[in-house]
């Protein structure tokens, strides 16, 4: 399945887009993601922590991801 | 107005005052978050912030169901901007109504920490030498 | 504007908060005391407040210099309104800068808990049936 | 000697006036001004707390009062 996946703060900086879209199996749980894109952007793996968000929640490890979900790159949070 | 606010605009923290004044309100305690000219020493030159915004929104809502479970407050509002911002810019004001201090000191003061943790909102400094993505790094 | 003020006249929030802008704080705590429209349940028509002004401006100068001996504020500014209140006026305004909240919040509850305990103004409640010295009975 | 008293609040209604004058002996420590106001009006007893101030300063009880000294009665103060 494709999706888009939104980057936000510096995770987008690393990733160089606001908006990517990949191709990802069906099935797919939120750890497999992050590890694929730790991989393929070892950057993030320096950071203080990386969250995955779907459809605007916090994503448990084992969440699976559906189709047409909005799946986000949440890097350390830095309001207030 | 609205109670939650992600906002391009400048925030009147007068109009957030007001909209939190009850006639069975006791107490208002205000927090305002502003851009320090320097941070460890360094000179600040702007601060850039951005937004997941339908996600800070949720989560914003998610810290007012909180605090009115945990406390007796009649009103809060949070307004947090976004954009670039300049040093003695407002970047947040949470105001909380409680018809006594107790309530609205230790709402407002779990509301600005939860923000802080869990708000999908995040601020880039930026010096004379370079910039800084906020506790991005240990 | 004055950083103490016992004052007759309407306290203008916005002003206290310019007041203690600074560029290098990044928290402003403020604490706003409303006049409540009720007392355990009974309707409050109005509250009469008034002060020794001269002895009270002084206890509000040892509170700011506690503050300032406790804290790692920037600026504080404390005003307190006499005369004839009616529900949601405001009767005092307290506001306090910081370069980090911990110590804006810690300092703003600890002067609005010691100006209770020892600044010597006193409020009247007026109610439909009579009137009551708050705290002047056990 | 001859002293002028403020009173507040509450001890402003008891005593009947925001100034009162009073002749009191040479010498005149705070207890003993307290004791006295007291018993001349015993509504001061039933107050939660009632402190004497002489020049703008809560005064301890052993405090001598001076000609010229400012003296308030303080009844439980209630700003805020």
């Amino acid at each position: 399945m494709k999706i888009n996946i939104l980057a936000f703060g510096i995770a987008r900086e690393i990733v160089g887009s606001p908006l990517t879209t990949a191709k990802l199996i069906d099935g797919l749980r939120v750890q497999q993601l992050k590890n694929d894109l730790e991989e393929q952007y070892p950057k993030l793996k320096q950071l203080t922590s990386f969250m995955i968000a779907v459809n605007g929640v916090y994503a448990m490890p084992d969440t699976v991801i559906e189709p047409g979900d909005e799946v986000a790159l949440i890097p350390p949070v830095s309001g207030g | 107005m609205s109670e939650l606010a992600i906002t391009y605009e400048p925030i009147v923290v007068q109009q957030c005052i007001d909209a939190v004044l009850a006639p069975q309100s006791g107490g208002i305690d205000v927090f305002i978050g502003t851009v320090r000219d320097a941070t460890k020493g360094k000179k600040v030159l702007r601060l850039e912030f951005e937004a997941y915004e339908s996600m800070a929104l949720s989560e914003l809502q998610r810290i007012v169901a909180d605090v009115k479970a945990k406390w007796p407050v009649h009103k809060i509002v949070i307004h947090h901007r976004t954009g670039v911002l300049y040093a003695g810019d407002v970047a947040v004001v949470i105001a909380v109504s409680a018809a006594h201090r107790d309530a609205a000191f230790e709402a407002c003061r779990y509301a600005i920490d939860t923000l802080k943790q869990t708000v999908p909102i995040w601020k880039k400094e930026v010096f004379e030498d370079g910039e800084v993505w906020v506790a991005a790094h240990p």
